[in-house]
């Protein structure tokens, strides 16, 4: 039962309304093909679960919020992308922001059965708002919320037929937390290999949590 | 010798043999340029990657290599990569020796405001609360005032970055140090008085009978 | 065909093609020898492993691989290995599709006792708490009755693994489903009536109408 | 500044009555060497956090336990060693059983910063003992706290120069949470490579972690 699915297939999947991680540090990572294609479509009422929604005028999140296909965000910083900000203002777009190392945990959290961590990140500031203060040894800490998401879309460098992934440098980031915390996970590879290609030892996502595999862009040498 | 590279080369001379550092993005990130000779450190970029370069020569930037602030860089030998989740443990659990980071306000019990101005500039933290909060030394670089007046003040009006003291800061005409009794003024910039840093200085500081100029070749 | 091989072949028509497999020590390895034919599965085991297979011939052994158990096991291409936070993300945030776990105790709750007789045997419960509480179908593969008596009981008197309720009882004798309503008799092994169920049986079991002999090959 | 020690030195190094992490499942992924010389050299009064207690006649944390370095142990399963049970029920050795997913997670935190995790395993066990239970979204969860030691012992496959660690198939297990949670990390790596022959995406464990590396058994070609 093979996971790969064509681009189309893979944006038609996700319904309007759907909540979505979408992995990448300022689209380094994201599954480019991917929202260039949800946003093709007029994907509608999406909420995000992001870092951050890129910059103008290079592919990734900024092509969603463009297109206004994001009700409601969650991301650490939105300050690369003036669009981001002016729908905030406008009140067409709900944002929460979200400490980037609180953001990572939650998602982790999320993915790994966790009702929440305690972190001293945020203790004092506006982002403690609506967030329970816990002190352990006289320290002060934040509970910390799980996130889960219908959808994880996930940026590669590499999967095998199977759908093990690895990833190149920095567009790791994200990916392997998110691919634990979306309900369906489809991952945009660079390139897909033979099964046994990624040694065991450099898998970074094992196959078991990649659910959809989207195709390459061309077949190539037939 | 402009401001940013005087309080770059100050800066740089606080970073110590193998430590492993997080420069924030702007001011902060001049100071990589300006390593005292024979120290050798590791630079951390929060997306990831543990012992970045400066930007590799044309035609051979990676796709897949960036920093923080969306920059190309490059990748020394022995260079880690991360995920997100690794990179923060890092930074949250006390393994970040300094991180130089950005200021808007810095007050007397030496909290940093530097991620938001209300009404105006809503970027979101990123990941500055999570480096002011764990990182073992935050040093903030910034312009002594600003156009709204002065930046190290008695109370910031700007929403904190953080509740804990950082640990130096470092400005064009002063290094300043927060303690529990308050700001210590630990030096001067070269040709600087210290009624002039007084004057241009909102906060009490306390001054020392010997403050020495800035040691900056 | 020894009771042992019944219950593993019974367990192992569980399965479905492309699950993630965990199968605790003892009894329940036995479930991968029985396979039924073109399913296949992927087995973890919770030291850090999907995909491992059978024991390699001899002269083939890998010092750093192995089971659960300590036994020296294979890998089969498309194999990964995972760090122990990893592996118990997986089975904790409900990637594992099914554990099959031996039990000492299965109460009418569907609560399962298996790592603990207190003042005889405190082995730690090493990976099954995780595994009885976060798997996503638990099954728990035993012999009916022990030498203290019966196994399925009203309510367990041996420490609990988990709160969970599981989601199947094999045994050399029968196939309980817990339910919210009580244990329901599914299927009875080849030849055993139903009184001989009832009398190794110290809970109430709800008894269908018809209640099928096991399906096995 | 070179990390690399003798092995002697690595165990001189942690005095009696310390609080040791070391990694290994079943002495696979253990510094054997390190715990050889530790037994040897006759440390007492430990407290060990470690996943088990090996087997008798297998290396590892057999070792410690035999030599009764250890007074008091947190792991996960002893059921694999008579001795360690023995001195239990004989009052020579204070143990905490953990289930091993919190376990993990415990040493994660610590390493991490955080101030504790909510995990749903052991609700309503023995494991809940003296454990503050939270209830969220109406799941109930155990608050487990966070470990840290002063030395994490840990075994690696390749150690480079500069201490970039990567792991060998089930031998990675938890080393690479308990390089995070030491005050003091010593690996034990089987070889020691160049700086670099490790690429990027494949260290596991980056070199700021690690403090000391045990040389390698014998100089070869000299």
């Amino acid at each position: 039962m093979s996971k790969a699915i064509s681009l189309t297939q893979a944006a038609e999947m996700i319904p309007d309304g759907a909540t979505i991680m979408v992995g990448g540090f300022l689209a380094v990572g994201s599954p480019r093909r991917l929202l260039q294609e949800l946003a093709r479509q007029g994907r509608k009422h999406l909420t995000l679960i992001t870092n951050d929604t890129s910059k103008p005028g290079v592919m990734g999140n900024a092509l969603l919020i463009e297109n206004k296909c994001v009700d409601h965000l969650i991301a650490s910083h939105i300050g690369t992308n003036p669009e981001t900000q002016r729908q905030m203002i406008a009140g067409e777009l709900k944002v929460e922001l979200c400490p980037q190392g609180s953001l990572v945990e939650r998602i982790r959290a999320g993915g790994a059965g966790l009702g929440g961590v305690l972190t001293p990140t945020g203790v004092g500031t506006v982002a403690a708002e609506g967030k329970r203060e816990m002190e352990i040894d006289g320290k002060k800490f934040l509970l910390e919320s799980p996130l889960k998401a219908d959808f994880a879309l996930i940026g590669a460098r590499r999967s095998d037929y199977r759908g093990n992934l690895d990833y190149a440098l920095t567009a790791r980031n994200f990916n392997p937390l998110m691919a634990l915390a979306g309900a369906t996970v489809i991952a945009e590879p660079n390139e897909i290999v033979p099964i046994g290609v990624i040694p065991p030892d450099e898998v970074v996502t094992p196959h078991v949590l990649v659910d959809y595999i989207i195709e390459r862009r061309q077949s190539n040498g037939r | 010798m402009d401001d940013k590279t005087l309080i770059a080369k100050r800066v740089a001379r606080e970073l110590k043999n193998g430590d492993l550092v997080n420069l924030g993005i702007g001011l902060p990130t001049l100071v990589a340029n300006h390593l005292p000779q024979g120290i050798e450190v590791y630079f951390q970029s929060e997306n990831g990657i543990i012992g970045m370069s400066a930007v590799p020569g044309a035609g051979l930037i990676d796709d897949y290599l960036i920093d923080a602030g969306g920059i190309f860089v490059g990748a020394l030998p022995g260079a880690a990569t991360l995920d997100s989740s690794m990179s923060f443990s890092l930074i949250r659990g006390g393994h970040l020796d300094i991180t130089v980071l950005g200021g808007l306000q810095v007050d007397e019990k030496g909290r940093l405001a530097n991620w938001m101005i209300p009404g105006k500039m809503v970027p979101g933290m990123g990941g500055g609360m999570d480096l002011a909060t764990g990182a073992r030394r935050v040093i903030v670089s910034m312009t002594h005032a600003g156009k709204g007046g002065a930046k190290i003040v008695k109370e910031c009006t700007l929403p904190l970055t953080s509740e804990r003291r950082i640990d130096l800061v470092v400005t064009e005409m002063a290094v300043i140090e927060p303690t529990e009794q308050g700001l210590v003024l630990k030096e001067r910039a070269p040709g600087v008085s210290i009624n002039q840093i007084v004057a241009a200085t909102e906060a009490t500081l306390t001054i020392p009978d010997n403050v020495p100029e800035m040691a900056i070749d």
